[in-house]
């Protein structure tokens, strides 16, 4: 089993990332869970969301203290929440940043990185990074397929918005596979 | 000192939790300058309680209880009480909630509070729907407006009935003074809030409070928006002392700004334009806000 | 007068108070709510002729009149909303992006 | 100290009196009305000073109680089945801030079908709210017990609001003699309630009732818990500072000593029937009328109820054969709650009574020496079900 | 049949919107909102041709329920903490008068201090109220048991009113799979509701909720508790039917059968925990790793709790040496309620487990792998008191 | 068959347990009249609930139902809802209640079910006190009335404010029908209800009901002393329909009887003469009766 | 349609419907209340109108139509209150003392 | 123990009888209970009090089933109810009445009548019988002693009503006392 932590603000969308994730990966025929972290915050303060994904289904219900792998939506939490708290050693994450994994030093973890606010200010005209760190995250993880995320975007958001955030996904899903960056 | 007329102590201190630009925190502000230091607070479960107490710590620099969403009338009426028996009269008592604890939940109570005549005030931050929930309806939120549980939707244009008229129906509880107020204008709220809690007896005013994160709308506009609703009518400024009204805006109709202005500005109201335009759910609104003020002009000049 | 001394308990590991008491004193002020902002006000106070309207709009108190009867804003909580530089008459705020 | 025949509810009354409250706030329901009724008259003849607040619903009375109290002064109220279920939310909440609010319960059925008599399922059924309760067999202990709660209360040591039950009607309607004491006594006794955690005033500003995190949510409730427990002791000391201060003036109508339980003829019993109330004082005749048979009978009652007092019945059925557990409540679809509370106390233990459980009195059926001669029978003769109700 | 991964609210959105409810009476509260948001999208919609009552509280809810149920037709709400308790009165009244009102309760921790995690204060408070009363652990129990409960409430050897419980947040804010059977299916196992003993029509008028008099007001009960016990055997054929008519889809999202209980890894088992709700799926983990390394450990996971399994519990923990009592919740001054219900079922047993009781995950306190290996060790090792927090 | 308009049929049996001389038991009379056969009734906890239905006997031969005190009007609102799904939008649905639950404890339910706008009518039988648990004050008790919570005493002369004004907090729930009316005048109080019953949309009358019990009055002067009520001016009769006023009585203060007659009347208003007489109090009531006609008039001639 | 002899039980020795329920038939007048009267209404036909005022005002309903126009009191069930009496127009009523 | 019931109708006072005994047979030092039959019942209504006396603290609080005196504050309830339901043997009766004992036939039962209506009538100029029957209740059972009574009428009588209602009870008392009757 594969735990993931999501890191964002409050209206940032990371519980969203969160639920499409473990929705792809119930398509890709697998087992998940996503939940939030439980709390009172409001927009703007930094949230907890989570995936669970196994390949039997998933029983226990506590919450999530050694995550196999961390998705920070916004790389300014790092000075705000202790963001790696109880990584699992071996742990990967990904960070939304114009920065480079070398400039992050996460002892022992595989840090990547994407630069999603710009793809989704290019794509989106909005600064809304959810569905392209979900890109990422295939393309970095393996752990869950592209086509998948696609079509749980697809499923999900409203008829206006879930083309484009699509092409969000592929596009940054293909840009790093491609290893263009 | 004073800044624009008020004071320059700040009672609600800053580091609470509420969202960027929340149209209440501006209110509550404006509550506890008018109450000062020598004052009791009460507030019901609700934002501003959820934001503004997350045990350890607090953000009030005055006296504050919260006991429950229903009941801080009538948990204002056992400190009335008290403050009676000690001999402690002086101190005022100050009871805050949204719309949600005041319209409906806490209605009763509030009701039975006025009726027996206790000396307090009562300010209804109005941002017009139950926020901390998750923006459901309540008695307060205006016709046609979207919330969780108020969805437009194939079969539904919004909310479906009219805002309750709580100003008038407190009045009409025979309270000496009661008000409405909006965070567009602080120094006017400001100044009914202080009256209220100076006026011996149970009065009440109702502060149009924007919540960006309810109403949909940017962070920055939220002060804007509480203007316009004054502006166009929506939510016209009045005060009914002792029954007699006065209106402090702009009588004359053809003055005020097109309420599809303040509707358009607002995501709570944008299916009312999109996919297509709602005529007849918006020349609805327009003539009712126009009749409702027509009334009011009335009263003002010719009733109580 | 409550001694909060007296009133504290020791329960498993965390120290809390008879009935959940806190003192007033606006301990919120511990949380920086200023890192929550994505957006920065700045104040051009040669436009600023202190009004003090931002002051009397800001939902966090967050603006503090200066010596010199101009404003300056407390960035360990402003939390970037923008009323400020919206309501502004001289328009002296702008709303910058913060640095990530 | 004068000896008066009064009504239960006036006998309340006159303690609260002299308790000298601060606020009441009351209701008006049946059978509670002549207590608040009296109250009423004491406030419009000037014989108190505290300021009655008529408000529209119990669940504003138990409210303005809370303000009250949270401004530091110390507050009343009085309400039984329907107004107590619909203050049960406040309950939690004016426990959990460990208000010392005083109440009295004229225990009474609970609906539908809508019934005005007496049974105890509304404050039994308000048995985790985290209020102290205790119950009253005659109107001397209506008396006695409704001075004590403010003491037990407003302990610093248990800051935890508390109700007295009496049974409606059975016994808040009867008129019997009350010795009620001097004003002075009184005062010595029960001092002015002085504030130690928690006041809403201007001089030091505090927050009272904040939301609590779930780093800290169950450390506030174990305090909490912990104060109710520990109140079993600070109960004994009052029950015990009462005990001396006002020693019995009438025979029989109260223990000669307050404890938490009452044994009844218990020396030498083999069957002991527990219950609470009124209706122990017809069960005493009973059991006297069988110990003249040669019965070995005797009787526990409860008056406290919550805290529990585990230790305390633990030892007196020390060696008893077989007990008899009465209840004027039910808990559909469970055991009886009194009998499951005692059922836990023995579970560990090797040596244990032959527990029944018997449900009777609901709803105002009365309950005469018949029914309780035949509770005795059955339990004897170990005839019927583990649950009996008797009709 | 879709499976979906879904939402434990939407789940029992999806359940109730099936369930085809004439009246909807709900208010929102954090954590339910979830579910009435879900229908209110339903009926804006038109999804469901329910009339959804945008209530003014949950007293109110509960009144419009009771008054639609009265009317002849299928009624729902949702709610829980405050808002149940708020509801009190009125719980009592819809059981009393034995109208089959369904309800959701998203269990959460109850004021002060105010707090709106999970335990299960909320509904076990609620146990005297005479409704049935289940628990589920999983989504898909949510939907399951969502749709059972009409057809029990509904039975008119039943007709008592029900709560499904689920843990608030831990399971009502999970996202995971869920089997959604077909709308033609669900209509087929469950029929539309047909009054049988009350219903407001002009056509044959009658009088619902008299008043009821001390000479009958206790067979009216009886009659009521009578009901709601001998509910336990029409639960079970309602459970044993929908396991015909709905298979298991997603293996481990639900018990093979529906059973009072859901007996895991017990077999041989010296040492079993019992609980309710979510945190049995994460038990049952910790009994995985457990057995992995030799341990002779179980789990009991009660579904139904009103009526009180007796005797299934007593047959499942027969042999078993020690038993811990997991709760989420407390009687403040006496013990754990569900620990005091289980040992009432053993009292008369010569043989029988050990007995202890761990009060956990109160306001949100999560219910780790380390807590639930603790309390086995506790348990096994004899360690600590009889009661147990688990901080 | 119709006798002075009322028809003949009975819906409320004799045999019920109420005091001789109850006005109540009348308003129940003539509410169900005007309900007629196709209705559903709702009645909280009180008097009239509790002397009707003492089972196993019932004095109804209309579907009723009786929940608690508190909620008749939710329990409307949850049967107009069923009654919407059935398609049976044809039967009245008519809740009726004492003046506690109504005024008092369930207001904020009632004026949840108003804001919603369900189509019920609710009555009230205003006997201005909670009789039924003996003679408490309510909210409706008017000023000056002894109870057993407000009794007249060395400090007190009885209940120390004035009558809530429901009438017109009801109008100002945007009621499209409210009223008054008194067991005096059968026929106009018959027609009233019948009126509200008809108009869609969530309808009040306030129906005066003496109790000869609580108000200390000689059981045969029940239909007198409500009469008088209205012709001294104490209890005015009049409609508000869709928000306009009109009021079926002298409006002439000057042909009003003197309002001493209407409290001489009364035990519960004895102290107010007896020993000494309390001029001061007796003024007080006479002037703001005067005045509140005054505003009444007013209202009906100018504003709404 | 509920059919009240499917709903009845028996518990104890008394039978009870499930949920209280009642049929609406007035069976009140089981009860003969007429037997409260300390006082007791009698008309004198000869000023009787048959003006239906006495009908229209009695609390019990006791007052029946009869075939020539004029109206009776059903003795059954008046409880002697006095206000057919009070309030008959032409004073046809008398309340006189009932026999002990 | 004696056991005593009075019947009476709502409004008449049978309930302020029952306490008014049990206050008075307390001022002779002895033991005293007394309650109303607790009902719903209203104005005009039959309605039941009971008071019992003792040597000793009366402990039950079960109801009164086998009377030792019936007191009958209203002839006319014969006829509406089973006034004489569970009457102790050798029991007796008073009953209000202007006929002679002779002319009630309750089996074995020892009857006695006092016409207090009239002398209610005459003395208060109301029909309002209580006080007149208390007096008749201690000249027939001397269960209570005529000063206590008077005292307890005194002691909770208004000031404009206690006086007459004493010389009533005396008077009462009187008459049966010296057989005028
Ligand atoms: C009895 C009860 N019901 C429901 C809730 C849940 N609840 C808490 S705050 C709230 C809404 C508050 O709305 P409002 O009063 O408008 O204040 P706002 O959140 O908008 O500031 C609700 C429904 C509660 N705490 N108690
Ligand atoms: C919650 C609750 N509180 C109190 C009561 C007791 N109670 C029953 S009826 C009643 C008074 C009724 O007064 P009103 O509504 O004026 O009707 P009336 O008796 O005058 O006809 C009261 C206080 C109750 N049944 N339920
Ligand atoms: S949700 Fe609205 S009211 Fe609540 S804190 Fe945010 S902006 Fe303020
Ligand atoms: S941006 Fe908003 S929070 Fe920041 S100073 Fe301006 S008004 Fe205050
Ligand atoms: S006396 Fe009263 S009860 Fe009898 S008929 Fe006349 S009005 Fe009716
Ligand atoms: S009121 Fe008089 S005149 Fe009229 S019908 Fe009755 S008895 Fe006859």
């Amino acid at each position: 089993m594969k735990e993931i932590r999501f890191h964002g603000r409050g209206g940032q969308g990371a519980v969203t990332a969160a639920t499409l994730l473990a929705i792809a990966a119930f398509k890709d025929g697998r087992f998940s869970q996503a939940f939030p972290k439980f709390g009172v915050e409001r927009r703007g303060a930094p949230v907890e969301a989570f995936t669970r994904i196994s390949d039997r289904f998933i029983r226990r219900k506590n919450a999530v203290y050694e995550p196999d792998i961390l998705v920070v939506l916004d790389s300014t939490l790092f000075d705000l929440v202790n963001v790696t708290d109880g990584l699992a050693k071996g742990g990967q994450v990904i960070i939304n940043t114009e920065k480079k994994p070398e400039e992050f030093n996460i002892g022992g973890a595989e840090v990547s990185t994407v630069d999603a606010t710009s793809l989704a200010f290019e794509i989106l005209g909005l600064d809304i990074v959810n569905t392209s760190i979900l890109g990422a995250f295939a393309a970095f993880t393996g752990e869950v397929r592209k086509e998948s995320l696609c079509e749980a975007v697809r499923e999900n958001f409203p008829q206006n918005l879930a083309e484009k955030n699509v092409e969000l996904v592929e596009r940054t899903y293909d840009k790093l596979i491609e290893g263009e960056r | 000192m004073a800044i624009l007329g008020l004071p320059e102590e700040e009672y609600f201190s800053y580091g609470h939790r509420a969202c960027a630009g929340c149209g209440a925190a501006i209110a509550l502000r404006l509550i506890t300058k008018a109450a000062g230091r020598n004052s009791i607070l009460v507030e019901p479960t609700g934002c501003m309680e959820v934001i503004s107490t997350p045990y350890p710590e607090t953000a009030w620099k005055l006296p504050w209880v919260h006991g429950a969403f229903e009941n801080p009338a009538s948990i204002a009426s056992g400190i009335c009480a008290a403050l009676k028996v000690k001999g402690r009269e002086d101190v005022n008592v100050v009871a805050f909630g949204g719309d949600g604890s005041t319209y409906d939940i806490g209605f009763g109570h509030l009701s039975g509070a006025f009726e027996r005549g206790h000396n307090f005030a009562y300010i209804c931050y109005d941002n017009e729907a139950y926020m901390n929930t998750g923006i459901q309806r309540s008695g307060s939120t205006p016709y046609g407006a979207a919330t969780t549980t108020s969805p437009a939707g194939k079969k539904s244009i919004g909310k479906e009935v009219w805002k309750k008229d709580l100003v008038h129906v407190l009045a009409y509880h025979g309270s000496p003074y009661v008000a409405t107020a909006s965070i567009g204008y602080p120094t006017d709220a400001y100044k009914k809030i202080k009256k209220a809690i100076e006026t011996k007896g149970p009065t009440f005013v109702n502060i149009l409070a924007t919540c960006p994160t309810g109403w949909r709308t940017p962070t920055e506009k939220s002060v804007e928006i509480a203007k316009l609703a004054v502006e166009t009518g929506v939510f016209p400024l009045y005060e009914i002392v002792d029954g007699r009204h006065s209106i402090n805006m702009p009588k004359d109709a053809s003055r005020l700004k097109p309420v599809e202005d303040y509707l358009k500005a607002q995501g709570r109201f944008r299916h009312l334009f999109k996919p297509e335009r709602n005529d007849k759910a918006i020349k609805y609104i327009e003539e009712r806000v126009k009749e409702n003020l027509h009334r009011l002009t009335q009263c003002a000049e010719k009733c109580f | 007068m409550i001694d909060f001394e007296k009133i504290k308990l020791k329960v498993n590991d965390k120290e809390v108070t008879i009935g959940a008491v806190l003192e007033s004193k606006g301990s919120t002020e511990k949380t920086k709510t200023g890192a929550w902002r994505s957006k920065r006000p700045v104040i051009d106070y040669e436009k600023c002729v202190g009004c003090g309207i931002c002051w009397s709009l800001c939902p966090e108190g967050a603006i503090k009149k200066r010596p010199d009867g101009k404003f300056e804003i407390n960035l360990d909580y402003c939390k970037g909303c923008g009323i400020c530089a919206n309501e502004c008459p001289k328009k002296s705020i702008t709303m910058i992006i913060e640095e990530k | 100290m004068t000896k008066k025949i009064m009504e239960a509810s006036h006998a309340i009354a006159e303690a609260v009196k002299m308790a000298k409250p601060a606020v009441i706030a009351a209701y008006p329901i049946t059978p509670q009305t002549h207590i608040v009724e009296k109250l009423s008259e004491f406030v419009a003849d000037g014989e108190t000073e505290a300021e009655y607040i008529r408000v529209e619903s119990e669940f504003g009375a138990i409210s303005a109680c809370l303000g009250a109290s949270a401004t530091g002064v110390r507050s009343y109220t009085a309400t039984c089945s329907q107004g107590l279920a619909l203050m049960n939310e406040v309950l939690f909440i004016v426990s959990g801030m460990r208000l010392p609010v005083c109440m009295t319960v004229v225990n009474r059925a609970l609906s539908a079908p809508i019934n005005i008599w007496n049974d105890q399922q509304d404050s039994i059924s308000a048995r985790d709210v985290g209020w102290i309760q205790m119950y009253a067999e005659t109107s001397q202990e209506c008396y006695d017990l409704t001075l004590m709660q403010f003491k037990i209360s407003e302990d610093h040591r248990v800051l935890t609001p508390s109700m007295v039950c009496l049974d409606g009607f059975t016994l808040s309607h009867v008129y019997e003699p009350v010795d009620i004491p001097s004003q002075k006594k009184v005062d010595e006794f029960l001092p002015d309630y002085v504030p130690y955690h928690a006041i809403l005033d201007p001089e030091q500003p505090l927050t009272l009732g904040p939301i609590g995190f779930p780093s800290e949510y169950m450390e506030l409730r174990k305090s909490q818990v912990d104060a109710i427990e520990n109140s079993i002791k600070v109960i004994e000391q009052v029950y015990k500072e009462f005990n001396e201060s006002f020693p019995v003036q009438i025979k029989d109508s109260r223990p000669e000593e307050y404890l938490h339980v009452e044994e009844y003829r218990m020396e030498g019993a083999d069957i002991v029937l527990i219950a609470m109330g009124s209706v122990c004082g017809t069960i005493k005749v009973v059991v006297d009328k069988l110990r003249e048979k040669g019965e070995k009978v005797g009787l526990l009652k409860l008056i406290t109820y919550r805290p529990f007092p585990r230790e305390t019945i633990k030892k007196a059925l020390k060696g008893i054969k077989k007990v008899a557990v009465l209840e004027k409540a039910v808990s559909p679809g469970g055991d009886g709650p009194m009998y499951c509370e005692i059922s836990s106390i023995f579970y560990d233990e090797k040596e244990k009574p032959g527990l029944r459980n018997f449900i009777i009195g609901l709803g105002g059926r009365d309950v005469t020496f018949d029914r309780i001669r035949k509770i005795y029978s059955m339990t004897k003769g170990d005839k019927g079900e583990k649950q009996e109700w008797v009709f």
